[in-house]
């Protein structure tokens, strides 16, 4: 048998497609504006990539586990109207608190209806969206939610603050990603999700307990959700009701465009950071650019489309599918 | 008298896969009316051989003629419209289509319009399951049947063209004894209208009861061809692995324990009823009977997968509550299961991961999975079942199929189990392998752990059991210690006549 | 005999629990609303889930496939703004109300030929069907935007918004309509070469390669196939509203896949029917309908809507699960 | 004579989406409380044009006095506005008016004039800059006739009150404040002077004013808004933001139920009905009410 340890640069290149992708799309508008590789606007970028990215950190683990999480979108609008609300009536110590238990409560009935009952994940994941929206609507009648007390509340730490000279959502987004990555990589708990993602009967004869598992990866995605709540809400010191339509889908994107498989069992949350980052620098690449926001569109479906095939041509060897 | 042209041949092929020779300049060639064994161990190229052959897979170097034409197989449509067909080692069928739909796949008869001619299908399709002797008619919906009938849907394919060559990849793997005698008068019946026909076995008494000529494959290099007549086991066996194999019967005498195991009065259901028998630390038990006798579920209730209707279960005298694979872990019990591909393995996960995913929560270095403990497990499990994989890190799903069967094997032995449970532990097994697994079954048994080996190979039954116990309908018939039991007691149990039971 | 006839029917229900829960919700919204009872309204139901009904006919297919598409919503928009566009341009003008076939056939063209598109990416990129419809979705989108210019566009031929609201005998038009494409899907699901290819694409892959069925090809007929559907809805949508905007079918996706699950379509292929994905369609209207008329507040029919759709899931796994003799994984 | 009891109903835009969506509903129900004379039948489309014909025709269905619609869009009701003209229903346009082809169909509209306040938003970034400079717009969502008509009056008046103004550039919001504060962090980025922002709404404005200052940019920036929201008054009253446009959606709901009565009472009403918009900056802000959405 031939050693495969002596892995050769071809094949090194082949598991991080994804990465040149990323790198041919940065050099393009790099080359397109000269404002785009300027530190201040890398930095721009990512921190608005941060609220995303912190949400698709937590659902990449729900997906690795075998299902989806689309209820994350109007879970950030939950949560964002939620802590925005209360900084004002309880102070942002409490506020915070009380978001999170409720954010994870919204999660727990995502992870006991999916987990638990074994319900499909799809439907669950869109029933809540539907159901969360609703919620916050009832919570706050309609009305926007401001933070009246925006100059010397601390809670404008995550949003604007800096950490070592760093914006503070940077740092959260980043550390919590290389955070998660460790879990999923080294940890017992990490190689149980893959597990249960790629063969759930399996992981159930090989002692797992695949509804408790699955259960707390929707606990983490709430969990992510709220982290992201912190950041947006403190952002823009308020919400609407409807902040977090259609990041759902803005965020599987990113999980998706970093290789994560929708059907389980594999993935890695460091190339999810890529993908999200790719989105958001298409979005802030072509705005420096100057397109109008329907060129927008088009140049994001292209991109997108590329990205993945890039990333799966790159692993399967040749360009175009074996698909007859 | 002039040599017959071959049906098929095959000349120097090679084929590779990243980081793995699977075939290495291999010819061979099926003479038309003859029945060809195709042997060697797990891993030897066997299937990727006849995939080749079948137009799956593309070969590096090499030719391929049919009747001594040269020709291509791109795809398994071309293959077949060649008059090759290969029936899978691997069940390929559409789980929601009926049993007609999954033998004219790709084929359908037509009407105007596109619209399926469902008369000629159905009638078409019912002629050849009757052929088969099947029981079901072809509007069965093939998710609803049993995998020896979906098998039979797989060979009524074959017969659907007329074929100059069917391939059997291991296709009595999850037949009952009588299917197989089906299965070999359709063998006969096709090699007497002179089709070609390669079967391939890990089973040396279906090749000796089938075959004319034998083919031995090696580490994807061809080895030599034995007249079948001519030949014996041990021939074929030293071929197939370099040395002979002691296949005798249990007959060593060791003096077991304490009762590991006591399983009293219980019953799942409609499953089985009124199942009693313990285990020794230090004896094997086997369970044999047919393909729904109710052991594979005794044998989950035991790992917690099933909740008992009634009844206890004593370890080491005391009754334990088993309501899931955790605490039968807890408890010391492993479960080698009887699928590998659905309950056994993490397809798309690295043989080493696969190996250690049930201790993983013990092989830490502060929160983290320690390398070097994993590695450690793998490597002392792919030497001791000799695992063939070019790395740890080759995803299962890339393995040959008994070498698949191995991790699962690896993985429960490596938690050191009291109560071990293999059920169907040597399906799709190599002759070699197989006799390494048994030996370390009595090996495991004689350093003090009780185990039960489920399977409905009467050989393997005999080969490994200090105690066996017959099952046929949900029942226990009977109980034989290793000295009373044989062939015609066992199948007379088996059969469902009732004999006495003995305590 | 009745009692296996009986039996069958009961085992149908269990297995199709969708027709249950509408049985049950349609029975709930006669006896506490006055309005509900009553041809005009169900009628009414029929036309304002034909939309929604029509891309889930196209959408079961593509989801038996084991693929999805999410750029229906998108394609909405595009026939939709096409279809009332173009019959107002110049060259037509001679036509009279002849001018709207060819800005039909052309709203129709762009579903089926961005269908294809979608289709032909992914046979030929291997990229899934996932992320090949979403970059549609919100490319797509942005197409409309050009080619509408940001306008919404209004049929000055009313001829066109007549025909939306016309009958034929007894019922709407557009509710023939999307009864009929319902029968004809359902036939070429069940009785067609290409509909049984279906399931076997979806269902195992491999086994459909090895048959010999050629996969790409048929997953694009499948997706040019949604695509008509979407731009017939688009088309239909636009005839009741005598008008096209570029924000329609926003969330349409959404819906239709929800719709098509609850009838019973599994995400992962192989598995699903028509007469399943119109019970779905009918469900979430006549919900929809009813909570308007019993004017249930619009922040709590997002709440009803969400835990009714789980509901109906968990009904469902109830129904059949095979019981105690299960194994516990 | 005892007067009869009128069932009116309505179909709002997008009651979740904003504030003033909100603020309206609820003082729109609250007038129709008071009148013991109405039965109010309050439906929402949530944004969807194919949801809000579904409306009507089950308005219609129940046979309703008269319906007051806030169209999604403009254009797209107008068939289904005519469906209930046919049926004899008289129907009353809030907030913002469909299209000319329906005139025919409506009793009348009641609400404010989007264009004006488009105009007068210029007026005020003028003012601002003193007529010159360069600005950056931020419009509302694409498709919808607020955001169209809003910017299609600001751009078309800019360059008749000051031609030294440069609009440089227009991005979508999408009535959302994260969103527009996005756009604006993008737009810092690229250009190195920007005079001033005109924002669709307050909303978008403040997410606007919200990146400027966390680039410490905001001294040099004017801001302008429309539809004033109460972050934006406050804004206002600490000098941040420029100017606005007032208008209060208590005066929209209570004018729209006012013309509906008025038109089933059979009373004289205009065909365009509206109510006065007036431009709001720090130096006449003590003349209105804090916005209280
Ligand atoms: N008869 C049954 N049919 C279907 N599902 C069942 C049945 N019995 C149990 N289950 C489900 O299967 C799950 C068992 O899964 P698993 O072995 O992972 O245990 P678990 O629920 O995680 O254990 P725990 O709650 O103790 O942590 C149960 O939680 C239950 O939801
Ligand atoms: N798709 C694949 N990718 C990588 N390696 C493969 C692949 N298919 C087969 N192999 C490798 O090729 C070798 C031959 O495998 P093959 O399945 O032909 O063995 P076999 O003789 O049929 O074994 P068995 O008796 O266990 O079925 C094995 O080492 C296997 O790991
Ligand atoms: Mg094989
Ligand atoms: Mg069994």
């Amino acid at each position: 048998m031939a050693d495969t340890r002596l892995k050769t640069i071809g094949e090194l290149l082949a598991r991080q497609g994804i990465l040149i992708a990323f790198a041919i799309f940065l050099i393009g508008f790099a080359v397109f504006s000269d404002r785009f590789m300027t530190p201040e606007n890398l930095a721009t970028v990512i921190r608005q990539a941060a609220i995303i990215g912190v949400m698709a950190v937590g659902v990449t683990v729900v997906v690795i586990g075998g299902n989806l999480d689309l209820s994350v979108g109007s879970m950030l609008s939950f949560s964002t109207v939620l802590v925005v609300d209360l900084h004002d009536k309880i102070g942002p110590e409490l506020a915070i608190v009380v978001m999170l238990g409720a954010t994870l409560v919204l999660g727990a009935v995502n992870g006991f209806l999916v987990g638990v009952a074994r319900l499909n994940s799809l439907i669950v994941t869109l029933g809540m969206l539907s159901a969360i929206q609703g919620l916050t609507l009832i919570y706050t009648g309609g009305k926007n939610v401001d933070i009246l007390d925006q100059e010397t509340t601390w809670f404008a730490i995550f949003g604007r603050g800096y950490v070592a000279g760093i914006a503070t959502p940077i740092v959260m987004f980043l550390g919590l990603a290389l955070f998660m990555h460790v879990v999923m990589a080294y940890t017992p708990f990490g190689r149980r999700v893959y597990a249960v993602g790629g063969n759930p009967t399996a992981a159930v004869f090989s002692g797992i307990r695949r509804s408790r598992l699955v259960f707390s990866t929707y606990l983490i995605s709430a969990l992510t959700t709220g982290i992201a709540a912190l950041i947006l809400g403190s952002r823009v010191m308020g919400s609407q009701n409807n902040v977090g339509q259609g990041y759902e889908l803005l965020v599987l994107a990113g999980v998706i465009l970093g290789g994560t498989s929708l059907l389980g069992g594999s993935g890695n949350i460091l190339k999810t950071v890529i993908g999200v980052l790719i989105l958001g620098f298409i979005q802030n690449g072509l705005l420096l650019m100057g397109y109008p926001y329907y060129a927008q569109w088009l140049v994001t479906w292209v991109v997108i489309i590329l990205a993945v095939w890039l990333d799966i041509a790159a692993k399967r060897g040749r360009l175009l599918s074996p698909i007859a | 008298m002039m040599a017959p042209v071959p049906a098929l041949r095959l000349e120097g092929i090679v084929k590779t896969f990243p980081g793995v020779r699977a075939l290495d300049g291999v010819s061979f060639e099926v003479l038309p009316g003859e029945v060809h064994a195709l042997l060697g161990e797990n891993g030897a190229g066997k299937s990727t051989l006849m995939k080749t052959l079948a137009g799956m897979h593309q070969p590096n170097e090499g030719r391929i003629y049919i009747e001594e034409k040269q020709v291509e197989m791109r795809t398994p449509l071309e293959a077949k419209a060649k008059g090759v067909v290969l029936i899978h080692q691997e069940l390929s069928l559409v789980e929601e289509m009926s049993a007609a739909e999954n033998i004219y796949l790709g084929e359908l008869p037509r009407k105007s319009f596109g619209r399926v001619d469902w008369k000629t299908l159905f009638a078409k399709a019912g002629e050849i399951l009757t052929r088969l002797n099947c029981k079901f008619g072809p509007q069965t919906r093939v998710g609803d049947l049993s995998i020896a009938n979906k098998q039979m849907v797989e060979i009524a394919r074959a017969l659907t063209v007329n074929a100059k060559a069917v391939i059997f990849d291991e296709p009595t793997a999850s037949l009952t004894d009588a299917e197989k005698v089906v299965l070999f008068e359709i063998i006969r019946d096709l090699k007497a209208r002179g089709v070609g026909i390669v079967y391939i076995s890990h089973r040396m008494e279906e090749i000796f009861t089938i075959s004319d000529r034998i083919s031995v494959l090696r580490d994807g290099t061809y080895r030599g061809t034995l007249i079948t007549s001519d030949t014996n086991e041990d021939e074929v066996t030293q071929l197939m692995i370099g040395r002979s194999l002691d296949l005798s019967r249990n007959e060593e005498h060791v003096e077991f324990g304490g009762v590991a195991l006591e399983v009293r009065a219980l019953s799942c259901g409609s499953l089985y009823r009124d199942i009693s028998f313990h285990v020794r630390s230090g004896e094997v038990v086997g369970f044999y009977g047919l393909v729904g006798a109710g052991r594979t579920e005794i044998a989950e209730t035991l790992f917690g997968l099933r909740t008992p209707s009634s009844g206890t279960v004593l370890l080491e005298g005391k009754e334990v509550r088993l309501s899931s694979p955790v605490d039968a872990i807890a408890n010391g019990i492993s479960l080698v299961p009887e699928s590998r591909k659905e309950q056994g393995l993490v397809l798309g996960m690295n043989c080493r991961d696969n190996i250690t995913l049930p201790q993983v929560d013990d092989l830490t270095a502060g929160p983290f999975v320690s390398d070097g403990a994993e590695l450690a497990i793998f490597e002392q499990y792919r030497d001791r079942l000799e695992i063939k994989t070019p790395s740890w890190r080759q995803a299962v799903k890339n393995l040959s199929g008994g070498n698949q069967q191995k991790i699962v094997i690896g993985k429960w032995l490596a938690m050191r189990p009291n109560v071990l449970i293999v059920d169907e532990p040597t399906r799709g097994i190599d002759v070699g392998s197989k006799a390494e697994i048994h030996n370390l079954i009595r090996e495991l048994a004689r350093s003090g752990y009780a185990v039960i080996v489920i399977s409905s190979e009467m050989p393997e039954v005999l080969h490994v059991s200090d105690r066996v116990i017959a099952m046929y309908s949900g029942e226990i018939i009977r109980e034989f210690t290793a000295a009373e039991v044989n062939e015609d007691n066992l199948v007379q149990a088996i059969s469902g006549i009732r004999a006495e039971k003995v305590a | 005999m009745a009692d296996t006839s009986k039996n069958a029917f009961v085992t149908w229900l269990t297995r199709n629990p969708i027709w249950g829960f509408i049985v049950l919700i349609f029975a709930f919204f006669s006896f506490s609303n006055e309005y509900f009872f009553d041809l005009q309204n169900f009628q009414n139901i029929l036309v304002q889930t034909s939309t929604i009904g029509l891309i889930a006919l196209g959408m079961t297919l593509v989801m038996i496939n084991g693929n999805i598409d999410l750029s229906v919503g998108a394609v909405v928009a595009l026939a939709a703004s096409l279809a009332v566009d173009l019959q107002s341009w110049g060259v037509f003008a001679a036509w009279g109300n002849w001018a709207i076939l060819p800005a039909v056939a052309a709203a129709l063209a762009s579903g089926i030929v961005l269908g294809a598109l979608n289709g032909f990416i992914v046979w030929k990129t291997g990229v899934d069907a996932f992320i090949v419809t979403l970059g549609a979705m919100i490319g797509v989108r942005g197409l409309v935007f050009i080619y509408t210019r940001e306008e919404s566009f209004f049929a000055m031929n009313f001829a066109y918004s007549d025909f939306g609201a016309s009958s034929v005998g007894p019922l709407p038009t557009l509710a023939v309509l999307f009864l009929l494409f319902t029968v004809a899907t359902h036939l070429l699901l069940s009785r067609t070469v290409h509909g049984r290819n279906t399931y076997a694409v979806g269902g195992n892959r491999d086994a459909a390669v090895n048959a010999g069925i050629r996969v790409g090809p048929h997953m694009m007929i499948n997706f040019m196939i949604v695509g008509f559907f979407a731009a017939l809805a688009g088309v239909t949508l636009s005839s009741q509203m005598g008008a096209a905007t570029p924000n329609l079918g926003r969330d349409y996706e959404l819906w239709v896949i929800t719709a098509t699950v609850l009838g019973g379509t599994k995400l992962t292929g192989g598995a699903g029917n028509i007469i399943g994905t119109f019970g779905g369609v009918l469900a979430i209207g006549i919900l929809r309908n009813g909570m308007n008329l019993m004017q249930v507040p619009a922040f709590y029919v997002l709440v009803i809507l969400g835990m009714i759709l789980i509901a109906v899931l968990f009904l469902d796994k109830q129904l059949n699960r095979r019981g105690k003799q299960e194994l516990k994984t | 004579a005892q007067a009869e009891t009128y069932k009116i109903g309505i179909t709002q835009n997008n009651v979740g989406v904003d504030s003033y969506q909100t603020t309206y509903e609820k003082a729109f129900i609250a007038a129709a409380e008071e009148n013991e004379n109405v039965e109010a039948v309050v439906l929402d489309a949530g944004g969807d044009v194919a949801r809000q014909i579904a409306q009507i025709q089950d308005l219609i269905q129940q046979n309703v006095d008269a319906i007051i619609i806030w169209p999604t869009n403009g254009k797209a009701v107008v068939p289904a506005v005519r469906k209930a003209h046919q049926a004899g229903i008289p129907v009353i346009v809030t907030n913002s008016n469909i299209a000319e082809e329906g005139f025919d169909f409506i009793a009348s509209f009641s609400g404010p004039d989007n264009i004006t306040q488009g105009a007068r938003s210029a007026e005020l970034m003028c003012e601002a800059l003193d007529g010159k400079g360069q600005i950056v717009q931020i419009s509302g969502q694409p498709g919808y006739t607020t955001a169209i008509e809003r910017a299609k009056g600001f751009e078309d008046r800019l360059p008749e009150v000051c031609p030294d103004v440069e609009l440089m550039e227009t991005q979508p919001g999408d009535w959302n404040r994260e969103k527009s504060q996005r756009v604006m962090e993008s737009f810092l980025v690229k250009y190195d002077t920007i005079d001033g922002v005109y924002a669709g709404d307050d909303n978008m404005g403040v997410g606007a004013l919200n990146a400027a200052k966390a680039a410490g940019r905001a001294g040099d920036i004017a801001f302008v808004g429309a539809t004033n929201f109460a972050v934006g008054y406050e804004a206002m009253a600490r000098g941040e933001y420029y100017g606005s446009i007032y208008q209060s959606p208590v005066d929209d709901a209570e004018a729209a139920l006012k013309t509906a009565l008025d038109v089933l009472e059979g009373k004289d009403v205009p065909d365009l009905n509206y109510f006065d918009t007036p431009k709001i900056t720090k130096a006449n802000m003590d003349e209105f009410d804090k916005p209280v959405f």
